[in-house]
C-alpha cells in the first residue's frame, strides 16, 4: 500500500540533520480546506501551508504577506490591494487577485457550507449578507480582481478590524484550476493539496495522526524559512505526550493540569495567553435567574483566582471581564482591558448581600440549578470547584452538574433548555466586537436570552450605524456595553484561558497569538 | 502347560473425594494366563473398572494404589521378562505397555472415540507411535483389521468419522484399536452393556473369535452372568472391592459357594421361572466411602454368621481353581443348604446341559 | 457446506440490515445535530442539514443510505473530518485496527492457550494455580493501566521500543499496545483453555487414547486441544471483534490511528454517517466472525462438518 | 488363596451360628451425604482461591459501608489547599512511609515535598490514601466509589439473572420459531457494538447512575441468557422434566419450579463472571466522559480522574486501581471456587 | 390376570415422525397399534432405536403425535384435548422412567418428588394430608419414613427407582408406562425392583407397558408382548405365544441372542443373525396375520406361510 512506500521513503532522509519541528497536536485535522476549516488545530496546519493578504507577526498584529501595499477608501467603504507578483502555488501557478475572489465567493455560497461564512458579513462586504442568505449570486459579492495582481473590495460599512480579518484562514486563498481538477477529494492527500506558504504538505491523509509538512522551496520568502520541515503528532494523552517530549521526539507540547507542577520551574516552560473567554451563561428564562441581584449573587460567590491557579495551573487568568485581555488594542494604541473596569471580583459578602436582596426580591429562600457542562477533564473540574465554592457561599442554593458532549451541551443550550451553562467564546478577529455582539436581544448565541435595549443600541450602532464611522466613539461605546453587560450580570465570566507550553530549549521562533492563529512557525528556528 | 502372564496381588486403591477417602479396591489378587478368558463380575462400585484402569496405568489423578503388584510378563526385545507394572513411569507405562502389550476397550462405544479424528487414524495412531510404521503400511493393516472385527467396506470406512456409526459399528472399531498393537492382553471393561441384546452377541461372539484366532488372554468386565457364562474361562465374582469368589464357569455357575454369587444367579430370571417372586439381593451395596467393618456383604446377607459382624473371611480354598470368602466354608462353619430356587436352577441347567449336548 | 455458507451469509445480510435500521433508528434520538456550533446561524444549519440531506424523512434517508452503502458510499464526515468520505476514513484507519486487533488477539490466545494448557495438565498444581492468578490478574485490571505502565517502563524508561505509533516503525510500533490489548485475551483464554481441557482430558476417549499408548505433545494436540478447542473458539470470536474494532484507550495512550477512537469522536460530535459506518464494519466484522466460528467448529468438529454437508448438499 | 485361613482372633462357638433373617435389611441404609448446600460450603472452604475471595469481598462490603464515616471528610468535600496531597496515616508515617511526602520528578530534578508541612493546619491532617487535584480526601471517595461499583455489580447480577436468565430459559424452552427469533434479535442486539448502544443510550437519557444502570441492563444479559438457553436445552429433555411433564405441569412450573433450581446456582455464579464486564463498563463510560455524575465517584471515574495524574501523582490511582483489582480478583476466584464445588467432578479428576 | 374385555388403552395405526431438515424425516414410529387391558403387563421389545421409546412418549403425550388414534380409558386422547380428558390421562397414567438419578429432580426432596401428581392436581385438602399419602407410599415401595426429608442424591439407584415408582404410585393409576425401568440398575437390584412392580399390580390391578431389551426379565413379568423393529410392530402375542413360537425371523434372532447363565450352553451357541437390508423384506408392505390366538405377526401372506411352514424352535436353540 502507499503506506509502506512512503515510509521506504521517510526512512533514508531521516537520518541527516534536518531541522525538523516535532510538534504535538491535542486532535486531528478535521480539514485542510481554508473555507471549511473552523477549528484552531486544522487553521495552524493550513496557515503553515497557505498564506493570506495578511499574516499576524509576533504581537499579534496584521502585517502584510501577499499583499504588496493596500489602499483604503476615504470613507473606509472600500480597499485595493495589490498582489506581490513573485507568489507561486506550489504547483508553480502565480498567486492572483482572481484566487482570492474565487475563495471568498466560495465562502460566501450557501452551497458550500461553509461554517464561517458568516465572517463574510462580519467583513461588511457589499451584498455579503444577501448571498449568505441565497438571495443574491455569490459574482455579487464585492470583490474583484481588476486585474492578476490587484483586489478590489468593496464594503457596506467601515470596519476597523478589516486589515486583521484578512489574517484569518476563511479569507485565504485557493486556486480555482486546480479546485477543479480534483473536486471532492481536495485536502485528502499531499497530491490534492497546494501551498503558497512557507511548508508545503508531505504527508497527509484525513484524520491522520501523523502529518509531515515540508519547507516549501517555491515559497518568496524561501530564504526566511529555516527549518525544513514540520512533523505533526497527535497525542491526546497529555501524560504520554509529555514523556515523549522528555524523551526528544517532540519540540513542542501542551502540559495540562498537574504537569505544571513539575515543569514550571523549567526554563523550556512557555505560558502563552490565549484568546479564549470561559462564562456561564445565566438562562434569565428561568425562574430565579431573571433576577440581577441573583445572578450578581452567583457571579461574585466562587474564587475565581483558585480556579486557575490550583485547577487550572496552565496561565488562565481570572476573568473580571468579558473582552479578553490582548484582544485588540483601541484607536488610542492601548489594550481594550487597559483603559476600562473590571467587575464581578470575587466577593464572598457582597454575594451574600446579592443573594439577600434576590431572596427579598423574589420571595424564595433556596435555588436549585443545573450546571450544564461539556464532559473535558478542565470544564468538570472547573464546574466541580464552582458547585462547591457557590453552595458553601451562597446560603440555599444548590448546583447540580450535568455532565454531556459538547454537541449535547450546545443543543441543550440553543433550546434554552439549561439554568447555568458553563461555556466559551474564542475570538475570530481583533475587535471587542467580536464578543460584543452575542448579547443583543435575539442574538443568535444569546441562549440566556438577556435583554438590554441600551445594550443593542450600543452595539448595533457600533456595528453598522453612527458610531461605526468613529473608531474613538465606537471603543467608548464598546467599554460601556460592557458595563451595561457585567453589572447587570447578564453572563458569569470565570477565566480566561491560558497554554502552558513546552518548547525544547534549541527551539525559538515560534509565534503564540491569543486571537486567529494560536502558533506560526514561519521564523522558527531549532539549532 | 498354563503360562501365567498377569498377576495381580493385595492391589488396594483409594480415591481422594470431597466426601472423604474411598477405599474402592481392598486388596485384590487376580491371576491370567496365556490365551484364556478371565472374567470380574460384580455390582455397579464394585471396583472392577479401577482395578483394570490400575493395571493400565491410567487411573484418575485423585486415586492411590496404597499397596499391591500387578506382575506382567512379557517378551521385551526378544527376552521374556517380568516386571511389576507399579514401578512404571506413566511415560513408560505408555512407551512399553499400553496399546502395545495391554489393550483396553472401554464401556461406551459413543463417548470412547475421539470425535474429531477419523477412524482410520485412530486405528493407526498405536502403531506409528509403538513401532513407527509407514503410514500405508499401517493403513493397510488397519483395513484388515476392520476387515477382521467384521465391517464391511473397510476402504471407505477408514474415513469415517465416529459419529456416522452406529453403536455396534463402533464397538468394533474400538476393538481393532485395541487389537492394532497386537496386544497380549485385553481388557474388555463390560463392552456391551450399552449395545442391545442382538449386537452384544455379535460382538461377544467376535471377541471370542479373535481370540481362537491369536490367543490374546482377555480379561473381561461385566455384570451379566449370561456374558460370563458365553465368554469366560475363569469367573472372579468381585464385592466391594474385594473378590468375593473365584473359580472356573463351571465352579460358580454349577457349584456356587458365596450366598452373593447365589444371589447374582438367582437374580435373573431364566426361561423357566415362573415364581411369583424373583429371589433377590435384599438392600443395597455398601458405601465404599465408609469403613468396612467385618464382611461388607452381611447386612444383606441371609446367611450371614455372627462373625461376619467383625472378621471378613478371607477366601477359602474349596477346589484348586475354585475359593470364596465366606465363613459358612471355615471348618468352624454351620451346616446350610442353598436356597431351594438355586438348587432347583442347577438341576435344571445341568439337565439343558446334558440335553443341548446329546443334541 | 457450500450451500450452508452461502445460506448464512443471505442470513448475514438481513440481519445487517435489520442492524443499521436499527442503527438509524437510535441515530433519531440523538439530541442534538451535528451542525449546532455557537457560531452558526439557524439558516446556516438549515442550509447545512439540506446538504447533507438530513432534512428528509428518516425513511428517505434510510433508503438512500443503504443504497449508497451498497455501492461502497458510507457518505460524508460532516465534523471529524470536514466533507471527507467516510471510506476513506475508514481506508486511512481500519487497517491499523484489524492489524492491531490481530497481533493482540495472535499474542493473547497463543500466551492463554499456553497458560490453560499448563494448568489443566497440572491441575491442582502450584503451577495451576499461578496460572490462575495470571489469567485473574488479567481480567482484573483494565488494560489502560497495562498500557501506560508498558509504555512508562519500556517505552520512557528502557527506550526499548516506539512509546508513540509511527506507520514507520512496523510491527515494533504495535508491540507495546499489542502486549497491553493481549491481556484481557490472554486471561480469558486461559481460563476457558483450563476448564475446557480439563474436561476433555477427563473424557472417556482420552483413556482410550492413553490406553493406545500415546502421550505428551501428540496427545494434546492432536486430541485434548483440538476438542477444547471448539469450545474455546466460542468466546474467542467476540473477542475478536471488539479488539479488531479497537480499544479507545489503548489508541488514545499510544496515539494510534485507530477506529475506536473515531467511533468515541463521532458519537460526541453526532457525526452520524461516520457512527453509521463504524458500526457497520463493527457489525459486519461480528456477523462474518461469527460465520468464521461457524465454519471453523466445522473443521474442528466433523459432526457438524458432516451434518451441515448431509443438511444441505 | 494361600492365605493363613484362620487369623488369631477370638472366636466363641457363636461366631459361627447364623444370625437369621431377621438381621437383613430389608429397609435400605442410606447413603449418607450432606446435604447439597452443606457439601456446597464444605467444598468452598477447601479451596483457599474462593474463601480469599469471600473474606475480601466482605472486607470491601464492610469498608464501603463503614469507610466514608470513618475518615471525617465528605466525599465531595474539598478542602482549600488540600489539592494533591500525598497518604498520610498515623503510626504509619513514623516508619517513614506514608508520610505524606512525595518525590515530584520535576524537570529540574527530583524534589521530595511534603504538603502537610507547609500549608496550614497540615500538622494535623491526615489523608490515608491522600487527596485529589481538587483536594478531595481520596479515602472517603475511594470507599464511597466502592458503594457504586458495588451496586454495578448487583445491577449486573440482577439483571443477568431477571432478564438474560429468563429469556434464555423461555428461548429455549420454547424452541423452534419462538426460539429462532428470540436467538435472531440477540443477534442483532449483539451486531450492534456495545459502545455505540451503551453511549448512545446515555447521551439520549439524562446521565446519571440510572442511565448507566439501565446502559447495562440493556447489554449486558446477553451472555447469560446463552448459558441459560444453552442450560435449558439440556435440562428440558431430562427425564424428571419428562415426569413433570407427564403429571400436567404447566409450561411456567416447569421452567421455573423444576428447571430453574437445578440451574439457578450455576447461573448465578455464572452471573458472577458477568460483574467484572459490568463494572468495567462503567469504567469504561466514566472513561469515555460519561460515567457517573459528578461529584459522585466510581472506582472506574476514579481511575479515569487519577490516570491523568499518573505520571505527576502516583499514589492518586493506587487505591481505586486496588480495590478494583482486588474486588475483581475475588469475585473470580470466589465464582471459581463456587463452580468447582457445584461441580465435583472437575475437582477430583 | 383376567382380562376384561374392554381395553384400557388402544393405539390405532399410531405414526410418529420427526423432521430433521426439510428433506429429512425420522419415521420412528410407522403405523402401529395394540390393546393394552386393565391389569395386564405389555412387554415392549426391540433393537435400539426401533421406536419403544417413541411409542411410549406418544402414548403418554410427550410428542404431538403425527396420525393415528389413541383411546385411553374410553377418552380420545390423541388430538387436543379438553380439560377433563387431559386430567385423566395426566392422573390415570404415569411414567417410570429408566435413569434413576435424572428422573429425579435433584433439588427437591423425596417429600415433593413424590407428591408432584398430587401437587400439580391438588388433590388434597392439606398439607397433613398429602405428606400422609407421601409416607404411606414411601413405607409401601420400601423406603423408610426417615427418608422423607432427603434429596436423591443420597440414595443409591435402587432407592431412586422406588422413589420414582412412589411418584407414579401416589397417583393411583390405571396405566403405568415403565420406559427401560430397570436396564440401569445391577441385576441385584432389578429383582428387587420387578417384585415390587409385580406386588403392586396384584395389589391394584395396574398395568404396565414394560419397554425393555432385556427378555428374560420382559419374559417373566409379561402377559402379552410386542415385538417392535424399525418403526413397526413385526410380531405379538402372548409371551408364551411369542417366546414358543417366534414366526418372525426379527423375533428369532432377538430371542436367540439372549444370553443364559449356563455356561455349557452359552459357550458353543451361536446367535442367529437378521438384517433387514438383505433379508428382502418389506414391512410397509405386509400386514399383521393372526397365527392362532392372539399371536399376530407382521408380513405378507407368502411370508408368514413360509415362516409357518418351517420348525421354527430348533433355530432359536438353548431359548427352552
Ligand atoms: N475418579 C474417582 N474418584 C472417586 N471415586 C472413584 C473414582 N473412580 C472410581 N471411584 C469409586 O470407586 C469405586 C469403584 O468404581 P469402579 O468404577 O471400579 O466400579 P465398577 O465395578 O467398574 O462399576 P460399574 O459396573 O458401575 O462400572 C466406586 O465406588 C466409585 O465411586
Ligand atoms: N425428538 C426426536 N427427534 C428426532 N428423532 C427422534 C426423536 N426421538 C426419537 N427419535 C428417533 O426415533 C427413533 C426411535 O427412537 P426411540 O428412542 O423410540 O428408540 P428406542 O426403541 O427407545 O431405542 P433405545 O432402545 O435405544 O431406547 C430413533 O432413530 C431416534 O433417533
Ligand atoms: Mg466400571
Ligand atoms: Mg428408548
Amino acid at each position: 500500500t502507499d503506506e509502506v512506500d512512503e515510509s521506504v521513503e521517510a526512512e533514508a532522509p531521516a537520518e541527516t540533520d534536518e531541522q525538523v519541528l516535532n510538534v504535538q497536536l491535542n486532535v486531528e485535522v478535521a480539514s485542510m480546506d481554508p473555507q471549511i476549516a473552523t477549528d484552531g488545530t486544522s487553521f495552524e496546519v493550513i496557515a503553515n501551508t497557505i498564506e493570506g493578504l495578511y499574516q499576524t507577526d509576533s504581537d499579534g498584529q496584521a502585517v502584510p504577506a501577499l499583499v504588496e501595499s493596500a489602499e483604503k477608501g476615504e470613507d473606509g467603504l472600500s480597499y485595493t490591494f495589490k498582489l506581490r507578483e513573485d507568489a507561486t502555488w506550489s504547483n508553480g501557478e502565480p498567486v492572483t487577485a482572481h484566487d482570492f475572489v474565487y475563495a471568498w465567493r466560495r465562502l460566501a455560497d450557501p452551497d458550500t457550507g461553509s461554517e464561517y461564512s458568516y465572517i463574510m458579513g462580519i467583513a461588511g462586504l457589499v451584498n455579503a449578507n444577501e448571498v449568505l442568505a441565497g438571495e443574491k449570486a455569490p459574482e455579487e459579492l464585492g470583490v474583484q480582481a481588476s486585474d492578476d495582481y490587484t483586489l478590489d473590495v468593496q464594503l457596506a460599512n467601515p470596519v476597523p478590524y478589516f486589515e486583521s480579518l484578512m489574517s484569518f484562514i476563511p479569507f485565504f486563498p485557493l486556486n480555482e484550476d486546480f479546485m477543479t481538477e480534483v473536486g471532492d477529494s481536495y485536502g485528502t492527500s499531499p497530491e490534492t493539496l497546494l501551498a503558497n506558504g512557507a511548508y508545503e504538505v508531505s504527508s497527509y491523509e484525513p484524520a491522520a495522526t501523523t502529518i509531515e509538512l515540508d519547507k516549501n522551496e517555491e515559497y518568496y520568502d524561501a530564504d526566511n524559512v529555516v527549518l525544513d520541515g514540520v512533523d505533526y503528532q497527535v497525542i491526546k494523552d497529555s501524560q504520554q505526550a509529555m514523556l515523549s517530549y522528555q524523551n526528544g521526539d517532540l519540540d513542542l507540547v501542551t502540559l495540562a493540569g498537574e504537569q505544571v507542577d513539575l515543569f514550571k520551574d523549567d526554563p523550556e516552560f512557555v505560558n502563552v495567553q490565549a484568546g479564549y473567554l470561559w462564562y456561564i451563561s445565566p438562562n434569565t428564562l428561568v425562574e430565579g435567574l431573571e433576577n440581577a441581584n441573583l445572578r450578581k449573587a452567583l457571579a461574585t460567590s466562587f474564587d475565581k483566582q483558585q480556579i486557575t491557579d490550583t485547577i487550572l495551573k496552565d496561565g488562565s487568568v481570572p476573568a473580571d471581564y468579558i473582552i479578553p485581555d490582548g484582544l485588540a488594542v483601541g484607536p488610542d494604541g492601548k489594550d481594550f482591558r487597559e483603559t476600562s473596569d473590571t467587575y464581578l471580583e470575587y466577593d464572598p459578602e457582597g454575594a451574600k448581600e446579592s443573594l439577600e436582596a434576590a431572596k427579598s426580591e423574589l420571595g424564595q429562600d433556596s435555588f436549585t440549578f443545573g450546571l450544564l457542562v461539556e464532559d473535558t477533564e478542565s470544564a468538570i473540574n472547573v464546574a466541580q470547584v464552582l458547585k462547591s465554592q457557590i453552595e458553601s457561599n451562597l446560603d440555599g442554593v444548590t448546583i447540580e452538574i450535568e455532565q454531556m458532549p459538547k454537541k449535547t451541551r450546545l443543543e441543550r443550550m440553543k433550546q434554552a433548555d439549561y439554568d447555568l451553562g458553563l461555556t466559551r467564546w474564542g475570538p475570530d478577529y481583533a475587535d471587542p466586537m467580536t464578543y460584543a455582539d452575542l448579547w443583543v436581544t435575539d442574538g443568535n448565541n444569546n441562549d440566556g436570552a438577556w435583554s438590554n435595549a441600551d445594550y443593542d443600541e450600543l452595539v448595533y450602532s457600533s456595528i453598522d450605524g453612527e458610531l461605526s464611522l468613529d473608531d474613538e466613539a465606537r471603543w467608548e461605546a464598546l467599554k460601556e456595553a460592557e458595563s451595561i453587560l457585567l453589572n447587570d450580570a447578564g453572563v458569569l465570566p470565570v477565566y480566561q484561558k491560558g497554554n502552558a507550553v513546552m518548547v525544547q530549549d534549541n527551539v525559538s521562533g515560534i509565534d503564540f497569538h491569543a486571537v486567529g492563529l494560536p502558533r506560526v512557525y514561519k521564523f522558527a528556528v531549532k539549532e | 502347560m498354563r503360562e501365567k502372564i498377569l498377576e495381580v496381588r493385595d492391589l488396594a486403591i483409594t480415591f481422594n473425594t470431597s466426601a472423604g477417602k474411598v477405599r474402592a479396591v481392598r486388596g485384590v489378587d487376580l491371576d491370567l494366563h496365556k490365551g484364556e478368558t478371565v472374567a470380574i463380575v460384580g455390582e455397579s462400585g464394585s471396583g472392577k473398572s479401577v482395578t483394570t484402569k490400575a493395571i493400565m496405568g491410567i487411573l484418575s489423578n485423585n486415586g492411590a494404589i496404597d499397596s499391591g503388584e500387578i506382575h506382567y510378563t512379557f517378551e521385551h526385545e526378544g527376552e521374556t521378562v517380568t516386571e511389576n507394572l507399579l514401578d512404571f513411569s506413566k511415560k513408560q507405562m505408555r512407551k512399553t505397555i499400553n496399546g502395545k502389550h495391554i489393550a483396553m476397550i472401554f464401556q461406551d462405544p459413543m463417548t470412547s472415540l475421539d470425535p474429531t479424528m477419523s477412524i482410520g487414524n485412530q486405528i493407526i495412531e498405536g502403531m506409528r507411535t509403538h513401532y513407527k510404521t509407514k503410514k500405508n503400511e499401517a493403513q493397510k493393516k488397519a483395513v484388515e483389521l476392520l476387515e477382521l472385527v467384521g465391517i464391511t467396506d473397510p476402504e471407505s470406512r477408514m474415513k469415517n468419522y465416529p459419529h456416522q456409526l452406529s453403536g455396534g459399528m463402533r464397538q468394533r472399531i474400538v476393538i481393532a484399536i485395541a487389537l492394532a498393537c497386537d496386544p497380549d492382553v485385553l481388557i474388555c471393561d463390560e463392552p456391551t452393556t450399552a449395545l442391545d441384546v442382538t449386537i452384544q452377541a455379535k460382538i461377544l461372539e467376535l471377541i471370542q473369535d479373535i481370540q481362537k484366532k491369536t490367543g490374546i488372554s482377555v480379561i473381561y468386565i461385566t455384570h451379566d452372568l449370561g456374558v460370563v457364562a458365553k465368554v469366560a474361562e475363569y469367573v472372579n465374582v468381585m464385592y466391594a472391592g474385594k473378590i468375593v469368589e473365584k473359580g472356573t464357569v463351571e465352579d460358580i455357575f454349577y457349584d456356587p459357594k458365596h450366598p452373593y454369587t447365589w444371589g447374582l444367579l438367582l437374580a435373573m430370571p431364566d426361561l423357566e421361572t415362573n415364581t411369583d417372586k424373583l429371589v433377590s439381593i435384599p438392600g443395597n451395596p455398601p458405601n465404599m466411602a465408609h469403613d468396612i467393618v467385618g464382611d461388607p456383604f452381611y447386612p444383606r446377607n441371609t446367611y450371614a454368621l455372627h462373625i461376619d459382624k467383625k472378621v471378613e473371611p478371607p477366601l477359602i480354598e474349596v477346589s484348586e481353581t475354585h475359593s470364596a470368602a465366606t465363613w459358612l466354608l471355615s471348618e468352624q462353619g454351620p451346616e446350610y443348604s442353598l436356597p431351594v430356587e438355586l438348587e432347583d436352577r442347577i438341576t435344571r441347567m445341568k439337565e439343558e446341559a446334558k440335553l443341548y449336548a446329546a443334541g | 457446506m457450500k450451500k450452508y455458507i452461502l445460506k448464512r451469509v443471505g442470513m448475514s445480510v438481513v440481519t445487517l440490515l435489520v442492524i443499521v435500521l436499527v442503527l438509524f433508528v437510535l441515530m433519531q434520538l440523538l439530541p442534538g445535530s451535528p451542525f449546532n456550533d455557537e457560531r452558526l446561524s439557524i439558516e446556516q444549519q438549515q442550509v447545512l442539514m439540506s446538504k447533507y440531506g438530513l432534512n428528509d424523512s428518516a425513511p428517505v434517508q434510510f433508503f438512500r443510505y443503504v443504497r449508497n452503502m451498497l455501492t461502497g458510499d458510507f457518505g460524508k464526515s460532516y465534523t471529524i473530518s470536514k466533507d471527507t468520505d467516510v471510506a476513506l476514513l475508514l481506508q486511512n484507519r481500519l487497517p491499523t485496527s484489524l492489524l492491531l486487533g490481530g497481533l493482540s488477539i495472535l499474542l493473547g490466545s497463543v500466551a492463554g492457550l499456553f497458560l490453560g494448557v499448563a494448568a489443566a495438565l497440572k491441575h491442582n498444581s502450584l503451577l495451576d494455580s499461578a496460572a490462575t492468578f495470571f489469567s485473574v490478574i488479567g481480567v482484573s485490571i483494565p488494560s489502560y493501566v497495562f498500557a501506560l505502565g508498558l509504555s512508562y517502563f519500556f517505552g520512557f524508561q528502557l527506550s526499548w521500543l516506539p512509546m508513540l505509533y509511527n506507520a514507520d516503525d512496523g510491527l515494533r510500533a504495535f508491540a507495546l499496545p499489542a502486549v497491553a490489548l493481549s491481556m484481557t485475551v490472554m486471561a480469558t483464554v486461559a481460563r476457558f483453555t483450563r476448564t475446557e481441557m480439563i474436561e476433555v482430558l477427563n473424557s472417556d476417549y482420552m483413556q482410550l487414547v492413553e490406553s493406545k499408548g500415546v502421550s505428551g505433545v501428540h496427545l494434546i494436540f492432536k486430541h485434548a486441544l483440538r476438542n477444547a478447542s471448539i469450545s474455546i473458539i466460542t468466546i474467542l470470536g467476540p473477542l475478536v471483534v471488539s479488539l479488531m474494532t479497537g480499544s479507545l484507550v489503548v489508541e488514545k495512550i499510544f496515539s494510534i490511528p485507530g477506529i475506536g477512537q473515531l467511533m468515541v469522536q463521532a458519537i460526541q460530535s453526532n457525526d452520524y454517517n461516520v457512527i453509521l459506518a463504524l458500526a457497520f464494519v463493527y457489525s459486519a466484522l461480528y456477523i462474518f466472525v461469527m460465520l468464521a466460528v461457524d465454519i471453523l467448529y466445522g473443521v474442528l468438529d466433523p459432526r457438524i462438518r458432516l451434518a451441515k454437508e448431509d443438511a444441505h448438499g | 488363596m494361600d492365605k493363613p485361613l484362620n487369623r488369631p482372633i477370638q472366636q466363641t462357638l457363636n461366631d459361627f451360628s447364623f444370625i437369621g433373617q431377621d438381621n437383613v435389611r430389608v429397609m435400605d441404609e442410606v447413603y449418607e451425604e450432606d446435604s447439597f448446600w452443606k457439601q456446597l460450603v464444605k467444598r468452598i472452604a477447601k479451596n483457599k482461591g474462593s474463601v480469599f475471595g469471600f473474606v475480601t469481598i466482605t472486607l470491601i462490603i464492610f469498608m464501603a459501608l463503614v469507610g466514608p464515616m470513618i475518615s471525617g471528610y465528605e466525599f465531595d468535600e474539598q478542602i482549600a489547599g488540600h489539592e494533591s496531597m500525598a497518604p498520610r496515616i498515623p503510626v504509619m508515617e513514623n516508619f517513614g512511609i506514608f508520610d505524606g511526602s512525595e518525590t515530584l520528578k520535576t524537570s529540574t530534578g527530583e524534589l521530595v515535598v511534603n504538603k502537610y508541612e507547609t500549608i496550614e493546619g497540615g500538622e494535623d491532617a491526615y489523608h490515608w490514601f491522600g487527596t485529589d487535584v481538587l483536594g478531595r480526601d481520596l479515602f472517603t471517595r475511594t470507599w464511597v466509589g466502592t458503594r457504586i461499583s458495588l451496586y454495578i455489580a448487583l445491577v449486573a447480577v440482577i439483571v443477568d439473572v431477571f432478564i438474560g436468565m429468563s429469556y434464555g430459559m423461555i428461548s429455549g424452552y420454547y424452541g423452534g420459531k419462538v426460539d429462532n427469533a428470540m436467538q435472531r434479535s440477540v443477534e442483532v442486539l449483539n451486531g450492534i457494538p456495545n459502545l455505540v448502544v451503551v453511549t448512545l443510550l446515555i447521551i439520549v437519557l439524562k446521565p446519571g447512575l440510572m442511565s448507566i444502570t439501565l446502559a447495562i441492563a440493556i447489554t449486558g444479559w446477553i451472555g447469560m441468557s446463552r448459558v441459560s438457553r444453552a442450560s435449558m436445552l439440556k435440562l428440558k429433555e431430562s427425564e424428571y422434566v419428562l415426569a413433570a411433564r407427564t403429571m400436567g405441569a404447566k409450561d411456567m412450573t416447569i421452567m421455573y419450579k423444576e428447571i430453574l433450581p437445578n440451574i439457578f446456582s450455576q447461573l448465578l455464579i455464572m452471573s458472577m463472571f458477568s460483574i467484572p464486564n459490568a463494572i468495567f463498563t462503567e469504567a469504561f463510560l466514566a472513561f469515555v466522559g460519561i460515567g457517573i455524575p459528578v461529584p459522585m465517584a466510581s472506582l472506574g471515574s476514579l481511575i479515569s480522574e487519577n490516570f491523568k495524574s499518573l505520571t505527576t501523582h502516583f499514589y492518586m490511582i493506587v487505591p481505586p486501581v486496588l480495590v478494583l483489582a482486588l474486588l475483581m480478583l475475588s469475585f473470580n476466584l470466589l465464582a471459581d471456587g463456587l463452580r468447582d464445588a457445584l461441580d465435583p467432578t472437575m475437582k477430583e479428576v | 390376570m383376567l382380562q376384561a374385555n374392554q381395553p384400557l388403552l388402544e393405539v390405532k395405526d399410531l405414526k410418529q415422525h420427526f423432521k430433521i431438515s426439510r428433506k429429512f424425516t425420522v419415521k420412528a414410529v410407522d403405523g402401529v397399534s395394540f390393546k393394552i387391558y386393565p391389569g395386564e403387563t405389555y412387554g415392549l421389545v426391540g433393537e435400539s432405536g426401533s421406536g419403544k421409546s417413541t411409542i411410549g412418549r406418544s402414548v403418554i403425550r410427550l410428542h404431538d403425535i403425527t396420525d393415528g388414534q389413541i383411546t385411553f380409558k374410553d377418552k380420545d386422547i390423541s388430538g387436543k384435548m379438553d380439560k377433563d380428558t387431559q386430567k385423566v390421562l395426566r392422573t390415570n397414567m404415569q411414567m417410570i422412567f429408566q435413569d434413576p438419578m435424572a428422573s429425579l429432580n435433584p433439588r427437591k426432596n423425596v417429600l415433593d418428588s413424590v407428591a408432584q401428581g398430587l401437587d400439580i392436581h391438588g388433590l388434597y385438602d392439606s398439607q397433613a394430608e398429602r405428606n400422609e399419602r407421601v409416607l404411606e407410599i414411601l413405607e409401601r415401595v420400601g423406603l423408610s419414613k426417615e427418608f422423607a426429608g432427603r434429596f436423591p442424591s443420597q440414595f443409591s439407584g435402587g432407592q431412586r427407582q422406588r422413589i420414582g415408582i412412589a411418584r407414579a404410585l401416589i397417583m393411583n393409576p390405571d396405566l403405568i408406562i415403565a420406559d427401560e425401568a430397570i436396564s440401569a440398575l445391577d441385576v441385584s437390584i432389578q429383582a428387587q425392583i420387578v417384585n415390587l412392580m409385580k406386588e403392586i399390580q396384584e395389589e391394584t390391578n395396574v398395568a404396565y407397558l414394560f419397554i425393555a431389551h432385556d427378555l428374560s426379565m420382559v419374559r417373566y413379568i409379561s402377559d402379552r408382548i410386542g415385538v417392535l423393529h424399525l418403526g413397526h410392530m413385526i410380531e405379538t402375542g402372548t409371551t408364551e405365544e411369542i417366546f414358543s413360537n417366534p414366526l418372525h425371523p426379527y423375533t428369532k434372532s432377538l430371542l436367540s441372542a439372549i444370553p443364559h447363565p449356563n455356561p455349557i450352553i452359552e459357550q458353543k451357541r451361536t446367535a442367529l443373525s437378521y438384517d433387514y437390508a438383505t433379508s428382502g423384506l418389506d414391512y410397509s408392505e405386509g400386514t399383521l396375520h393372526n397365527v392362532g390366538g392372539t399371536h399376530e405377526v407382521l408380513g405378507t401372506d407368502e411370508e408368514v406361510n413360509d415362516w409357518l411352514s418351517k420348525n421354527t424352535m430348533k433355530e432359536v436353540v438353548g431359548i427352552s
